[in-house]
């Protein structure tokens, strides 16, 4: 059996994990503890195989089903093999949190949660695998829908059935693009293999529509802006699993979709269609990240935090595009090398962020950062292994997060390469704004963990709070780890993702980086730049150790255990007080808010001096809500309105219809 | 070895006779079982006519005044299952109807047997193979609904009832003249007699008939049985007619009536082309088509009631199939069987789960039905898979034929696709609105007297769902045979 | 690598840690002269160093091991940067290991874990301190970040000690993108070292505190860490803006024996360096808070305009 | 002989049609009913010429049948509804019965154009009626349109069906005999399940005003 095989027993294992739930519709144990453990597994075996697969060539092989004359074609290649590796690393860690995770069934049996999340998983994979317009598509949307009725969990929430709706109407919409991208990329041949689509080299025009529909219709669901608004609403919605899985692996799908359409069907394009991914990704990127600065809830913040790191990898991607356009292989390889880093790192850390949130959820039951604070104490666990999540989201050396940016502003710094003034103009500022973007990250993941593990409880009951079960802990490990391995040795994985360029771009980084050993990381030449996370991490630590020697033995210091000084309001601080002094988390994003004031629609409510009971609010709503989607829907409305005359319950009236078609047709035929 | 005519007069037989029986007994306590019984037999003769359809060449009967080939052999089929699992439906459905009041013997009794009679008037228009005896059963088709939508002799029943009778008679009586067009233009070939109105005899000759006179017989026809297909904007009795009677009804009349009404165009359509060579007749269905998906499209926005928003996504996918056959060539008229195979199947289940769902909140309008999932699991799930099927969402079957029509629609006129597309995108965003907020949340219903039949529904649907992963060989072949006929 | 290289490296480190304290003292020592103070001895800080180091330290009851952890890790981090900032030679071991990008990577580490640290017992002033460095931090990290790549941009290259070496190598020409790029890292490095205008180190006010707010729990050798972490992040920046701007004097790969010369060199300049410092703190006065993201927004303009005036210049 | 006979197909022709405008301009319900008899009539007059012509048997029996039917069931019975349900006079039609008029004649002429191609193609012996029967056709559809309550909506609806059976018998020499008994039954059932549904309108909306049938449409509100 060739690995292609070996995964599709995976999925079906999958599927077959999913239906034995349903015979075991509300025994939580059996399905928690029994059944997603063995998930757990088959995502291992998947992530194994497809790593085994990168190495090799594409396999293909054929489902009997679908339509006449169109069978499934399944097509194993480096490309898709890599994203079959992020989703069984995600898949895995998920599901190991989950088995800990789903104690009550949140509204729905957990036996039905089980199977429309083991059909999600089987569908990612399956769609990473279609090889043919029609398989991509069902697979797409049969991952939409159980992803969907995942997020509707618990649909008792009105406001979660609202995010629901947005979610699946604007994935509908999506794919409706992803059809209307096929249609134009098989050129009127009717054949919807992807071999064919690849096959027909469309004109300037047509390619660039085609390039046009599939940005639309893939950024639908990648959250670019300005069909972003979906995902800080259905991510907090969503159990935290599966927030998880969302935000961690089904992006990515859509970062897949947008590779395989851009670089593979249509083989690159002209310069100008990377600086729009350029564009769009930057300013998703921006506006993810600002708005997760401010925000007072946690699964939205990490939700807007994901919009801004897939707007990185789109600017990866973007400039990868240019450098191809101008025929600069190694250069687009290593823009594409840090978008691919990217896409498992943000896997990586994004996952374990949102499991956390998932273990803080259940151990306190909110997800409002005003009400959380000092669960470092309470839940050590969950904790340190999240400290882990957060220094790599923001992007901190030697974690996994800093590498990707690292590559991305390398390859900005050869854009002097490039014959085209204008960019070289234009791609100074950009880089200045990747800079910016991953600064600001820091803030928020700062004010993120700051706000919900440190300081003092904000409430009485969090000092009860209990700290996550083994399983969920097991899970978090397995990212914690995955983004310290990653981090600590990028250099083994650029050889997997050098595959990947090579397919795509070809050209890698392979060689240039083995020829200084496995620990230095030197994309191009070592005198350019290079970066050895091992050795950074060996220079802290060394220095960290210096102090301790410094501060512990060649200084006896005694060490004495007091209540905070706080500035001599020790006893406010003994008082509790201090829980309402420390900075909210409105408090710590208000700088950003004033400094971003034009990005946001703020509604401010101020306290008049004569309040008796003064209330501060603020509310803070995305422009592109009220100034493109409402209208939107306002215009449908009209139209129906305006449809909905031609019915007034007249039988004269519908007589008349009749009669005047009648008459009409009759000309028409005439003439 | 028994002649086919055996089975085909069987399955024509056996619906009538049922009629006869069920006007003397549909008003017992059995009556409802009865009724399964005569529709379980017809469907078997069906299948029986089918499978020697199917294996064999096509029958002839009674001369030739019934012709059954793969086209109308697989519509009989449908038709006789979709019959019998309405039936196996209205059982429980009638009977709390009954207990409710809204229905005395007497009605149950005009009930069974007119829907026995409906059937078999269905079958009779399928299997005719003269275009007159097809319009007088297309006509007493008519009268037989009509009386089965002002069953409950309510205000509005009636009202519905009324439209529905006067603009499809003044409808139809179009296609009559239509008829009258083509026997004129027969009669100039082939002589008078009824040989000038034999389907087989016109379209053995069809090449040679008078291209102007088939034009004006193609308008007829086409506003005469465009009328009783629901094409904007011939429509307007369609959603009262829906909204007002017995939901087994509904249900009949989106997953048959329509079809069989379509399946007469198709058949003139064949004798049209082979006369016009300019294709007016696609031209005339391509433009019926489109406008009718999206002004239906836009209607669904704003329906409070659940029926008459399901009737209106039915208006939607008969002028996506009327589109489809317009555009003509095997791709299409394969996807255009198929939709309507798909169609028939999930909206009928559709209309089931609807049903009882209505009859628990005893009430129609959508705000009034809350929390299905909770009030009944299966019954929600039902409601939710079959909008999401019907909406166009895979693995269902209506996906793939969508696929098929929209993809040949690129090839063939590329400047309609999106904006199909865009319909089937508002189509969405209004139905799934009202359904999720029909299923989800926490629902208030009282639980029912009789357990729901559920069985049709899910029989509807996997089939629906086998349709859209797995077409088995000799499905497909019969379609494609199908599709050959009307001039693939 | 050659035992030259090694002990250059080691040297550079020792010369770090000890010399860090003296730089801070001189510093001192001038503004308070330009002031008219009666100035402190130049050895004032290693006395602070030494008391803070001896007496025993307080820590909150409420206190994490994070909070406990966080001045060992500043300091790690800070003499790492002193590491591989080329100040003597060019030929570092340790210069592969990080460069340009990765060294801001190093000092938003040592920043972030400043901030929870703070964040950690929850008191007013802490969390407040907290915000504020991030936010100075959030503006100035690009800004230097955008200083280095116009040199890494002349130089092609991110690694300090190759930016450094050319820098030292190409002919003297006036480089406008230059001249921005000092500009805007000058203000930066006031930024980034708690300095006047942005910050006053010598503030007792907790109100006006960006730095100092965030040690304001921390006593005993914990603080006295973190007051010699400043210390070294101070002489790492003089350091960088010395090799990049003045790279003149620096010991190479070649002539491991310019290391004897490159002492009194670099002394000399930092000399020089802190006095100009202290000027600059003196003629100023500090700025509002929330003026100080206008200020640093400047240096990041300064230095983004200093990218954009190089590829003119050259493209 | 035949020829004259052969021509009296074409003045039965122009009596329907004259019959057919006279309907529209008429208001009271009663002298309508008498105007369909009278259309029957010539129907029947019509047919049996046509049979005479052309020596077709079956057009006897379709000629008794629609004597049966047209000229003495259908008017008995919608005298019967008449007298139950008392409506005498038609109200005001939705559109003043001048303009209707005009309309009508441009009916007429649209008719007569389009029929004129078929006509010369068309071997019976009388070619001309398809036109006039078209119009017909039409002007009973615009009857319908107009009138404002069920029992005219009814006879326009019956009048039509008049037109096509006129269409049917004299411009094609008669449809197959299976074909007119079709018709006829449903003609028959139609006409009897109208007569029904009459008194059903009666009694739940005690009038026979179409107007009041207005309450299935779609709301104006939201």
């Amino acid at each position: 059996m060739i690995h292609i095989d070996w995964i599709l027993v995976v999925v079906a294992g999958w599927l077959l994990l999913g239906v034995a739930a349903l015979f075991a519709l509300h025994d939580t144990q059996f399905v928690a503890r029994r059944l997603f453990p063995l998930g757990a597994l088959l995502g291992l075996a998947l992530g194994a195989v497809a790593l085994a697969a990168v190495f090799e060539g594409p396999q293909v092989a054929e489902l009997t089903i679908g339509l006449p004359g169109l069978p499934m074609h399944l097509r194993l290649d480096a490309l898709s093999a890599y994203f079959l590796v992020v989703i069984g690393v995600g898949a895995c860690g998920t599901s190991l949190f989950s088995a800990g995770y789903f104690r009550s069934g949140e509204g729905t049996p957990p036996g039905l949660l089980c199977l429309e999340y083991h059909v999600f998983l089987a569908a990612m994979a399956m769609v990473t695998l279609a090889d043919d317009g029609y398989a991509f598509l069902v697979m797409w949307e049969t991952m939409a829908l159980a992803s969907f009725f995942l997020v509707t969990a618990n649909h008792r929430v009105a406001a979660v059935r609202e995010a629901a709706y947005l979610y699946l109407l604007i994935a509908h919409v999506g794919a409706i693009a992803i059809l209307l991208c096929f249609g134009v990329l098989q050129a009127n041949s009717g054949d919807y293999t992807f071999a064919n689509l690849r096959a027909q080299h469309l004109g300037p025009v047509w390619s660039a529509i085609a390039f046009g529909l599939a940005v639309a219709g893939f950024g639908a669901k990648a959250g670019l802006v300005p069909l972003h608004v979906w995902l800080p609403e259905a991510h907090p919605a969503a159990p935290s699993p599966v927030s998880a899985l969302m935000s961690a692996v089904m992006l990515k799908t859509a970062i897949y979709g947008l590779l395989r359409v851009t670089f593979d069907l249509l083989h690159g394009g002209a310069w100008w269609w990377g600086l729009v991914l350029l564009g769009l990704g930057l300013a998703s990127a921006l506006l993810g990240v600002v708005f997760s600065t401010v925000q007072t809830e946690m699964k939205r913040l990490l939700a807007y935090s994901s919009i801004e790191n897939i707007g990185l990898i789109a600017t990866g991607l973007g400039l990868a595009l240019i450098f191809r356009a101008y025929g600069l292989g190694t250069l687009s390889a290593l823009a594409l090398t840090a978008a691919l880093f990217h896409v498992l790192a943000h896997c990586l850390f994004k996952s374990l962020l949102f499991l956390g949130t998932g273990a803080v959820l259940h151990a306190t039951g909110e997800r409002n950062l005003g009400k959380l604070g000092g669960l470092i104490r309470s839940m050590p666990w969950v904790a340190w292994l999240v400290l882990v999540g957060v220094l790599a989201g923001s992007g901190l050396p030697p974690l996994a997060g800093f590498i990707p940016e690292w590559l991305l502003l390398q390859s900005f710094l050869f854009t002097t390469d490039l014959p085209n003034p204008f960019l070289g103009m234009l791609i100074p500022l950009v880089a200045a704004a990747v800079a910016l973007v991953a600064a600001l990250a820091c803030y928020a993941m700062v004010k993120f963990y700051g706000v919900v593990f440190l300081g003092q409880p904000r409430e009485e009951k969090l000092l009860q709070a209990r700290d996550a079960a083994p399983w969920e802990r097991l899970g978090l490990a397995w990212f914690a780890l995955g983004a310290v391995a990653l981090g600590l040795f990028p250099v083994p994985w650029i050889d997997v993702v050098d595959k990947v360029t090579l397919q795509l771009v070809g050209s890698g980084l392979a060689q240039a980086v083995h020829a200084n050993g496995w620990l230095l990381l030197s994309p191009i030449a070592p005198e350019r730049a290079s970066y050895s996370p091992t050795a950074f991490l060996g220079g802290v630590t060394a220095g960290t150790l210096l102090g301790l020697l410094i501060g512990r033995r060649l200084y006896r210091g005694a060490l004495r255990r007091a209540p905070a000084w706080a500035c001599g309001h020790a006893e406010a601080a003994a008082a509790r007080l201090a829980a309402r002094t420390q900075d909210s988390a409105e408090g710590f994003g208000q700088p950003i808010r004033q400094i971003f004031e034009p990005f946001f629609r703020v509604t401010r409510h101020l306290p008049s001096p004569f309040d008796l009971q003064p209330r501060y609010e603020v509310r803070i709503e995305d422009r592109f809500w009220r100034g493109a989607y409402l209208p939107l829907a306002a215009l449908v409305d009209r139209m129906a309105r305006a449809v909905a005359l031609l019915q007034r319950g007249r039988i004269s009236v519908y007589l008349m219809y009749s009669f005047c078609t009648l008459v009409a047709l009759l000309l028409v035929v005439r003439s | 070895m028994i002649p086919a005519t055996v089975p085909l007069f069987l399955c024509l037989l056996l619906p009538i006779a049922g009629g006869g029986v069920l006007a003397l007994t549909g008003q017992r306590d059995a009556g409802p079982e009865i009724n399964v019984a005569f529709s379980a037999a017809t469907l078997a003769a069906a299948l029986w006519l089918t499978a020697d359809v199917v294996l064999g060449a096509p029958v002839l009967g009674l001369g030739e005044r019934f012709f059954i080939d793969p086209l109308n052999a697989f519509l009989v089929t449908l038709t006789a299952f979709v019959g019998c699992t309405t039936a196996l439906f209205s059982r429980p459905y009638m009977r709390i109807e009954r207990e409710r009041g809204k229905m005395t013997a007497p009605r149950m009794r005009l009930f069974h047997s007119m829907y026995q009679l409906f059937i078999a008037m269905m079958l009779v228009a399928l299997t005719t193979n003269n275009l007159g005896v097809l319009w007088v059963a297309m006509e007493a088709a008519t009268l037989t609904t009509v009386l089965l939508v002002s069953v409950y002799r309510t205000a509005a029943s009636l009202e519905a009832a009324w439209k529905y009778f006067i603009l499809c008679g003044v409808g139809i009586a179009q296609a009559l003249f239509g008829t009258l067009l083509l026997y004129l233009a027969a009669d100039r070939v082939i002589g008078g007699g009824e040989g000038a109105l034999l389907w087989t005899h016109l379209a053995a000759v069809k090449t040679q008939l008078e291209p102007n006179i088939l034009a004006l017989a193609f308008a007829f026809l086409m506003i005469g049985y465009g009328t009783k297909v629901g094409l904007v904007p011939l429509h307007n009795w369609l959603p009262d007619a829906h909204a007002e009677g017995p939901t087994p009804i509904s249900a009949v009349l989106s997953g048959l009536l329509l079809n069989v009404a379509l399946y007469a165009i198709l058949r003139c359509k064949v004798l049209v082309d082979g006369a016009l060579v300019n294709g007016l007749a696609g031209q005339v269905m391509i433009g019926f088509g489109v406008l009718s998906v999206v002004v239906a499209a836009f209607f669904l926005r704003r329906q409070r009631d659940v029926k008459r928003m399901f009737a209106y996504s039915s208006i939607e996918h008969m002028g996506l199939m009327t589109f489809a056959f317009g555009l003509g060539g095997p791709i299409a008229n394969f996807a255009g069987l198929l939709h309507m195979t798909v169609h028939s199947l999930t909206k009928s289940a559709i209309f089931f789960a609807v049903g009882h769902a209505t009859q628990r909140a005893g009430s129609q309008a959508m705000d009034d039905i809350r929390g299905l999932l909770h009030a009944s699991p299966t019954l929600g799930w039902g409601l939710t898979l079959g909008s999401l099927a019907i909406l166009g969402l895979p693995p269902f079957g209506v996906f793939a034929s969508e696929f098929l029509i929209l993809t040949s629609a690129m090839r063939q006129l590329p400047w309609v696709t999106p904006v199909l597309l865009l319909a089937l995108a508002v189509a969405f965003a209004a139905v799934f609105a009202r359904v999720q907020a029909m299923v989800f949340g926490d629902s208030n219903l009282p639980p029912q007297s009789h357990p729901p039949a559920l069985l049709p529904v899910f029989a509807h649907l996997g089939l629906s769902l086998g349709f859209g992963l797995f077409l088995p060989p000799f499905l497909v072949q019969w379609y494609r045979q199908a599709a050959q006929l009307i001039g693939g | 690598m050659s035992t030259a290289a090694i002990l250059a490296q080691f040297l550079e480190i020792v010369l770090a840690l000890a010399g860090a304290p003296l730089l801070l003292g001189w510093v001192d020592q001038w503004r308070a002269r330009l002031q008219n103070k009666s100035a402190p001895p130049l050895l004032q800080p290693y006395h602070v160093l030494h008391k803070l180091l001896v007496k025993e330290s307080v820590v909150a009851d409420s206190a994490s091991p994070l909070f406990r952890m966080a001045p060992y890790v500043k300091f790690g981090c800070m003499t790492l940067a002193c590491a591989i900032v080329p100040t003597l030679s060019t030929d570092l071991p340790l210069a592969s290991a990080a460069d340009a990008i990765a060294l801001v990577g190093l000092l938003a580490l040592a920043r972030t874990f400043l901030a929870l640290a703070a964040m950690d017992l929850g008191t007013a002033f802490g969390t407040m301190g907290a915000r504020r460095d991030m936010l100075v931090g959030f503006l100035a990290e690009p800004a230097l970040l955008m200083t280095l790549f116009c040199t890494s941009l002349i130089t092609h290259s991110t690694s300090l000690a190759n930016m450094v070496q050319s820098m030292a190598h190409r002919p003297f020409v006036l480089d406008p993108s230059l001249a921005f790029a000092g500009v805007a890292f000058t203000i930066v490095s006031l930024a980034e070292n708690t300095r006047i205008p942005v910050d006053n180190p010598a503030t007792h006010l907790e109100l006006t505190m960006i730095h100092e707010a965030l040690l304001l729990e921390y006593s005993g050798r914990h603080l006295a860490l973190m007051e010699w972490a400043a210390a070294l992040k101070l002489f790492a920046y003089s350091c960088i803006g010395l090799a990049l701007f003045l790279p003149w004097g620096i010991a190479e790969i070649d002539a491991p024996l310019a290391m004897i010369t490159a002492v009194p060199v670099l002394a000399a300049k930092l000399a020089v360096g802190g006095i100009l410092l202290a000027l600059i703190e003196t003629v100023s006065a500090k700025m509002r808070i929330f003026r100080v993201p206008e200020f640093l927004a400047t240096a990041f303009l300064l230095a983004v305009i200093g990218l954009l005036v190089h590829q003119l210049l050259q493209g | 002989m035949d020829a004259l006979l052969g021509q009296s197909i074409n003045l039965d022709a122009a009596v329907l049609l004259m019959v057919s405008f006279a309907m529209i301009s008429q208001r009271r319900i009663l002298s309508l009913v008498h105007l369909y008899t009278l259309q029957g009539a010539t129907l029947v007059l019509a047919t049996t010429t046509v049979a005479y012509l052309t020596h077709q048997d079956h057009l006897y029996v379709s000629a008794a049948l629609t004597l049966g039917l047209k000229v003495v069931l259908i008017p008995q019975l919608l005298h019967r509804v008449i007298d139950r349900l008392d409506v005498r006079w038609d109200v005001e039609p939705l559109i003043n019965i001048p303009t209707t008029m005009l309309i009508g004649i441009a009916l007429v002429v649209f008719s007569f154009n389009l029929a004129l191609p078929i006509a010369q193609l068309s071997s019976s012996i009388a070619r001309a009626t398809l036109g006039i029967a078209l119009a017909c056709v039409l002007l009973s559809f615009m009857m319908m349109i107009v009138r404002a309550k069920a029992i005219p909506q009814v006879i326009g609806f019956l009048a039509m069906e008049n037109g096509l059976f006129f269409a049917a018998t004299a411009a094609t020499n008669g449809m197959p005999m299976i074909v007119e008994l079709g018709i006829g039954l449903d003609v028959l059932v139609g006409a009897l399940i109208l007569g029904v549904f009459m008194f059903q309108i009666r009694e739940q909306f005690d009038s026979l005003d179409i107007r009041h049938l207005e309450k299935l449409r779609e709301s104006e509100d939201r």
